[in-house]
């Protein structure tokens, strides 16, 4: 990719993130998010990443962003009410923020900073280059993976399926302590 | 070159056969939990205590072998072994607590004991791994499942409140230890532990600023994780909110699991660095003892006191950290001793817990010495251990560890550590005066119907004293342990044949 | 010369298993077998002690008896094994905790003979025993710590062992901060010494080792672990500044004061550093301290004791003060002599308290000794053998107080500290008239007892009077063991323990009968003064305190140092604890920083409200403040 | 190829926009969105990493972060459901039961 188009796409990324945090709706945080992610996604094309690039598009920004937008739709919070949040937190938060970026600029700023180059092997970022690792190198952490995905169904079964008992949560409610 | 090179990876079973038991075990669980009323989860808590001892008898059979297998994912070594032994313990126990907890509680069963089985698994991969997105995996494991377990009661606002803190704030900070492990990646080509060791080793990274900055990132990470100051804030939150006996597992399991990692990585693959975080964890030390213990003074909740004493411990254990390699074993003692120490005292709070809230507070101990003699014996006998009464464990531990580090030369630390632990005495003892020298306080119900309950106090008690009465078996096998891992990820780190 | 005798283990042994038993099966078996076995333990402790204590005497001088119990933390090259030995020093004080203490045991008997919580009462007591014994029989510095600590925890429940008065309570609560201070203290002392030899290589805590390498430790690191120990010390040993848990202890049951807070535990300190001579030896400035210390001590919680109404508070002071003297003794470096006093003061000083008891358990429990008066012909036992310990602690010859107070006051002499000799002096005198005026308030004059107590007085039972009356006869003789150079067996004790602690080697060389006489002098006088104002001039008394008044309520009020401990250090860790970092961290911080950018006026209050605490954010807030911290310094690291 | 240092600013930058939504956005699922920013600069510079070592396992651990950010995604939104179902809000400072 021509060194402008990174610049832009940088930038896009930049300003979508941006747009996550400002927005007042969470809808259109959400929208803004999945543009984010778009946007790097096209950057890890450019960076020979071929197919986690289309794995973050078609998964990430896909399938997991949709349940986001489901639970807004689920729990009605369209629209923001009142603040986003509390002036001060807003103004230190986001300075301390700043200054976090600024030091990881600065430390990772140097033009020399390098890692051993080595020139990518033919197929790099390819599907079958993917899968190699993952069934070699990584076999027990793919494992491991399945067995965490299992253990989050169950986890998110337990946390949100219907109380025993109750059909409506808001008789759950009341039966709080 | 076919991208599938299997003759690549070592097929070792036995040292992942107790996780492969763990896993199955949480499947069963659930299985079998599918028609079992919440009020009947016995038997399921039953079951998992079994798998688990099985677990704990394969675990032995690592003891002694070093190598690393599955193409270096998994490191088979006795520090693994160690820790997951030591897991398997505190996941032992929590079971013990929660047999009649749960079914009182109508927590459901199945989905409970399977996740507390998937806990256990995410923290024997914290212990056990080879590379670095084997500990993260693992820690996402442990995590994710003990963020649901916090939130388990569901009914109650606390629990929904403690889950969601700990799950905001534990996922920020993976965030952060993510970013570490990226660095640490770029610094050294890769991100498996024993050829980041002979890359940092090998002198040649320098002042490398992507390592720097890694390493910096990773501190932050671990230090949520173990419940460092300043990253802390979450701990007496959540460990209040939580359901007594996943405080005890969070307090006693995910910090064992957490400083597994931690010691691993830093003390063993960055040992030859430390003068790049000696220094950091030396404040991070100084003000996790001193504001553990400062807090804790103020404390009435007696959950959330203990939040802020395992805050403090973990200062004592970081002030290990921070003298470098050569108190390695004693901090793997002090984990020990702090294991069923915390686990004796969380089950004695679970003892005197009723249905909602009753039994949380510090002064429903008052008078518990007249009307539960050996219960509050119990209970005296952990707290004397947490402050570091001689002889019990904890009294040992200390010792340890303060001399390991006034050896390194860190009197300052010492010093402060010492100070720290006057400080400690008055909230613990605040306990102990509640129990022997005033009256009042909430009725201990049902004791004799809760054997299990019994037995894990009753054992934790033997345990924190025989391990400091006669600690020289678990000093060997803590120094075993420890030297087992600095020697099997060296240059000379072999893949074991199967 | 050491022999291996397994027996030793027996003295820790016995107690032990009465503390098991008077847990699980005392509430049981109900107060008949308590009362047989909570004193039996210490009674066969005591016998055990005295076969291995005579055949200690059957060897040669400097011999020792040991037994190996196992290793216990071998840590890398640092080891400790637990073991006890018994020398010269530690058969004397096993010899006075078993004895003292199974008398003290005997009393109790009668003593809690109405008390419900028996049981409870004699599992605390033979945990101390048995606490006291290791502390005493350690062969190592961590060992002794062990002791160290168990007996300051069962102090602090025997202090509170009526807790259900919430005064009680806190002072065993107080007696508990105070000690952990000194124990840090202490703590401190055994790092520092394993840190300094640790670095030649040596690493143990083993005594006998100790003092082979102690040349390693060089001037500068013995003399700091020579403070940091004696800071130890000062918690336990009462002494000035952390003196203040001692008086209020006196809440506890009379029998614990006779024995903890009297005749044994109270003096660990100054055994501690009769053990550790041969690091002391190497620090003058250390040993200086503790002299110094021991005698302001004396001479300051004596001048308390002048107006104490409390029976049991002017025992207190006058222990403070009577350990002033051991410390006084051990920091000449006339260790011996400091033992020597140890002893007889277990003697007179547990008589003194358990008669105290006798006389409040006579007058159900009072202790005002304003509300008494005349008991001489009532408690005729309780008076006697309470005149005879008075005699004693009053240098009497040939009472056994004179012997050991005279040595040390000889010793201090000897060793240049002609200041503190002099202090000596005053305090001697002092303490004869506090503790006459103790005598004649409590068993002379008019009774000024109430008519409704006064019609149930009587006497102690046998199982309270016997061991008044043997430690009546130890109190008088009990100093024979050593009496002056020349005559007789002269100086026998002495000669005793000098291979385990080491010879007093004197500065310069005093005439003892012009120093000895001095003394007398201001016994006397003391006495004769006190039989002046509270016998034959009562109005006296009333008239000095009034005309003295400043001086008067600033010697009841003890100096104020409660009051200003309180006000200098408790209050300032509370308030640091609950105001800067409880709250602070979250309402300062993050409130006080935006209110203080003068930001948001009209929003403040909005935000004070919202800025409560527990806010998930906040924590994110302060977690990335921690990470900034971080990054920056790594930022530092590469850009320097 | 672009220099690292650019991929590795961008990455930083994005991280920390996330950090900062965590802080000031008091909507539980925009703090969980801001994590995912956070997650997705660090892929950045995991992928821009292993694209200059030539090595694989950059893009392998995306995968994994992506599998972990999927299971993250399904407990965090069901605990979100269960609090609102208790309480009624998503908003963090209405959540301070438990303090001090």
């Amino acid at each position: 990719m021509p060194p402008f188009l990174y610049i832009f796409l940088g930038a896009l990324a930049i300003v979508s993130a941006l747009g996550v945090i400002v927005q007042r709706n969470p809808i259109h945080s959400l929208l803004a998010l999945i543009a984010t992610l778009m946007t790097v996604a096209v950057l890890f094309i450019g960076e020979d990443a071929v197919v986690v690039g289309f794995l973050q598009i078609i998964v990430y920004a896909g399938a997991i962003m949709v349940l986001f937008l489901f639970v807004i739709w689920l729990l009605n919070l369209q629209v923001e009410t009142g603040p986003t949040g509390h002036l001060a937190l807003k103004l230190f938060g986001s300075l301390t923020a700043a200054l976090l970026a600024t030091e990881l600029f600065f430390i990772l700023a140097p033009p020399h900073l390098q890692v051993k180059f080595t020139h990518e092997p033919v197929g790099y970022g390819s599907l079958a280059s993917l899968a190699g690792k993952l069934f070699t190198d990584y076999l027990v952490a793919f494992e491991v993976t399945s067995v965490l995905l299992l253990a989050a169904v169950v986890g998110s079964v337990a946390l949100a399926r219907r109380l025993p008992g109750t059909d409506d949560p808001r008789a759950a409610r009341k039966t709080a302590s | 070159m076919s991208p599938f090179n299997l003759a690549a990876i070592n097929f070792v079973w036995l040292p992942i056969l107790p996780l492969v038991v763990v896993t199955v075990a949480a499947m069963a669980v659930l299985l079998a939990g599918v028609r079992v009323d919440d009020s009947e989860s016995e038997g399921l808590g039953l079951l998992t205590l079994a798998s688990l001892a099985v677990a704990f008898v394969f675990t032995l059979g690592i003891l002694g072998q070093y190598g690393v297998a599955f193409a270096g994912a998994i490191s088979v070594d006795s520090f693994s072994a160690f820790f997951e032994l030591v897991i398997l313990i505190a996941a032992m126990f929590t079971v013990m607590m929660s047999l009649d907890y749960a079914a009182e509680n109508r927590i459901p069963g199945a989905e409970y004991y399977s996740l507390l089985l998937f806990s256990v698994l995410g923290m024997m991969l914290m212990a056990a791994a080879g590379d670095l997105i084997v500990i993260f995996l693992g820690l996402e494991t442990m995590s994710i499942t003990v963020y649901v377990l916090a939130g388990i009661m569901r009914r109650n606002a606390k629990s929904n409140e403690a889950a969601i803190k700990y799950f905001l704030l534990g996922a920020f900070s993976t965030g952060f230890l993510l970013y570490g492990i990226a660095l640490v990646y770029g610094a050294t080509g890769t991100i498996k532990l024993g050829p980041i060791h002979d890359a940092l080793a090998s002198g040649a990274m320098g002042s490398n600023p992507l390592l720097l900055a890694g390493i910096g990132m990773m501190v932050i990470g671990f230090g949520f994780k173990v419940a460092a100051v300043p990253f802390h804030m979450w701990a007496p939150d959540v460990y209040e909110g939580a359901p007594t006996p996943v405080t005890a597992f969070m307090a006693v399991g995910v910090k064992l699991a957490a400083f597994a990692a931690f010691i691993r990585v830093f003390m063993v693959d960055f040992a030859s660095v430390g003068a790049h975080w000696q220094t950091v964890l030396w404040v991070i030390a100084a003000l996790t003892m001193t504001g553990g213990n400062l807090i804790a003074v103020v404390q009435t909740n007696i959950k959330r006191m203990l939040a802020y004493s395992a805050i403090a411990h973990a200062g004592y254990l970081l002030l290990g950290m921070a003298a470098g390699v050569r108190s390695g074993p004693a901090i793997l003692y002090y984990l020990l001793g702090y294991t069923f120490t915390n686990l004796g005292a969380f089950s004695v709070v679970i003892a005197l817990e009723r249905r909602g809230e009753a039994g949380n507070q510090i002064s429903d101990f008052r008078g518990l010495a007249a009307r539960q003699p050996l219960l509050a014996g119990a209970m005296a006998i952990f707290l004397l251990s947490l402050t570091g009464v001689p002889p019990m464990a904890g009294f040992v531990g200390k010792f340890y560890i303060f001399s390991e580090a006034l050896h390194q030369g860190y009197v300052g630390l010492v010093i402060i550590a010492v100070l720290n632990s006057v400080v400690s005495a008055y909230y613990y003892f605040y306990v102990l005066v509640a129990m022997y020298m005033q009256e009042g306080g909430v009725e201990v119900e049902r004791l004799s119907a809760r054997p299990a309950l019994v037995a894990a106090v009753g054992l934790a008690a033997l345990a924190t004293i025989l391990i400091g009465v006669y600690p020289q078996p678990y000093i060997a096998s803590a120094a075993n342990a420890f030297h087992s891992a600095s020697g099997a990820e060296g240059s000379h780190s072999a893949a074991l044949e199967p | 010369m050491t022999v291996e005798f397994p027996a030793l283990a027996l003295i820790l042994l016995f107690p032990a298993l009465g503390v098991l038993f008077n847990l699980f099966l005392g509430p049981r078996y109900g107060r008949g077998a308590v009362n047989v076995v909570g004193p039996g333990v210490v009674f066969v402790a005591f016998g055990v002690a005295t076969w291995a204590f005579l055949t200690l005497l059957a060897m040669p001088p400097g011999g020792a008896l040991a037994v190996h119990l196992w290793g216990w933390i071998e840590a890398g090259r640092f080891h400790t094994e637990l073991g006890l030995r018994l020398d010269a020093l530690s058969g004397v004080m096993v010899m006075i905790v078993t004895g003292v203490g199974a008398l003290i045991h005997l009393y109790s008997v009668g003593y809690m003979a109405h008390d419900e919580d028996f049981a409870r009462f004699f599992t605390y007591m033979n945990l101390f025993a048995f606490s006291m014994l290791i502390l005493i029989l350690a062969d190592n510095l961590l060992m002794m710590f062990v002791g160290w600590e168990g007996v300051g925890l069962c102090s602090y429940l025997l202090i509170a062992f009526w807790y259900t008065n919430p005064q009680f309570a806190y002072n065993g609560r107080k007696a508990f901060v105070v000690n952990r201070i000194g124990d840090a203290g202490f703590l401190l002392g055994i790092f520092t010494i394993v840190a300094t030899l640790g670095a030649h290589d040596v690493w143990t805590l083993d005594f006998v080792e100790l003092r082979q390498h102690a040349a390693l430790l060089g001037g500068a690191a013995a003399t700091a672990a020579g403070f940091l120990l004696f800071i130890g010390a000062t918690g336990k040993s009462a002494q000035i500044p952390l003196y203040v848990w001692l008086p209020d202890a006196m809440v506890g049951p009379t029998p614990v004061s006779a024995l903890i807070h009297a005749a044994t535990m109270v003096t660990a300190g100054v055994y501690m550093i009769a053990r550790l001579g041969f690091i002391y030896t190497m620090a003058p400035a250390a040993l200086g301290l503790v002299a110094t210390i021991g005698g302001l001590t004396a001479l300051f919680a004596a001048t308390i004791a002048l107006v104490q109404p409390d029976i049991k508070k002017v025992l207190a002071y006058s222990t403070i003060s009577q350990l002033g003297y051991m410390f006084l003794g051990v920091g000449s470096g006339a260790y011996a002599s400091g033992i020597f006093h140890l002893m007889t003061h277990a003697f007179f000083k547990g008589l003194l308290f358990l008669c105290a008891g006798s006389v409040i358990h006579a007058l159900g429990g009072e202790q005002d000794m304003n509300k008494m008066g005349g008991l001489r012909r009532k408690l005729p036992i309780t008076f006697w053998t309470m005149f005879i310990a008075t005699l004693a602690i009053a240098a009497v010859p040939p009472f056994s107080g004179y012997f050991s107070k005279d040595l040390i006051l000889e010793a201090a002499y000897d060793s240049g500290h002609s200041w503190l000799w002099f202090l000596g002096v005053i305090t001697a005198g002092l303490t004869s008239f506090y503790m006459f005026r103790l005598i004649f308030m409590t068993f002379f004059g008019e009774s000024r007892v109430d008519s409704e107590k006064e019609h149930h007085l009587h006497e102690s039972p046998a199982v309270m009077a016997i061991p008044l009356i043997v430690l009546a006869i130890l109190a008088t003789v009990g100093g024979w063991v050593n009496l002056p150079g020349g005559l007789l067996w002269g100086n026998a004790f002495v000669r005793f323990l000098t291979p385990a602690v080491g010879a007093f080697k004197p500065i310069v060389e005093a005439s003892p009968t012009s120093l000895s006489l001095a003394a007398s002098i201001a016994s006397a006088l003391g006495i004769a003064l006190a039989y002046l104002f509270y016998l034959r001039l009562p109005g006296v008394p009333m008239l000095l305190a009034w005309r003295l008044k400043d001086l008067y309520n600033l010697l009841l009020n003890k100096y104020y140092i409660d009051q200003l401990y309180n006000f200098i250090v408790t209050r300032p860790l509370f308030w640091v604890s609950d105001n800067v970092l409880n709250r602070a961290i979250d309402s300062f911080v993050i409130d006080g920083a935006a209110d203080g950018a003068g930001l948001a006026v009209r929003t403040s209050g909005q935000i004070a409200r919202r800025a409560e605490t527990g806010n998930v954010q906040h924590y994110a807030f302060v977690y990335l403040l921690g990470a900034l911290g971080i990054v920056a310094y790594y930022l530092f690291l590469v850009t320097h | 190829m672009i220099p690292l240092t650019y991929m590795m600013s961008l990455s930083a930058i994005i991280f920390a926009i996330g950090v900062a939504g965590v802080i000031i956005r008091r909507n539980i699922l925009v703090m969980f969105m801001s994590i995912e920013l956070m997650l997705n600069a660090v892929n950045l510079a995991f992928i821009a990493i292993g694209s200059r070592l030539g090595s694989m396992d950059g893009q392998v651990i995306v995968f994994f972060v992506m599998t972990v950010a999927a299971a993250e995604a399904a407990v965090g939104l069901g605990i979100i459901i269960s609090i609102f179902r208790n309480r009624e809000t998503v908003h963090a400072d209405d959540l301070t039961l438990m303090r001090w």
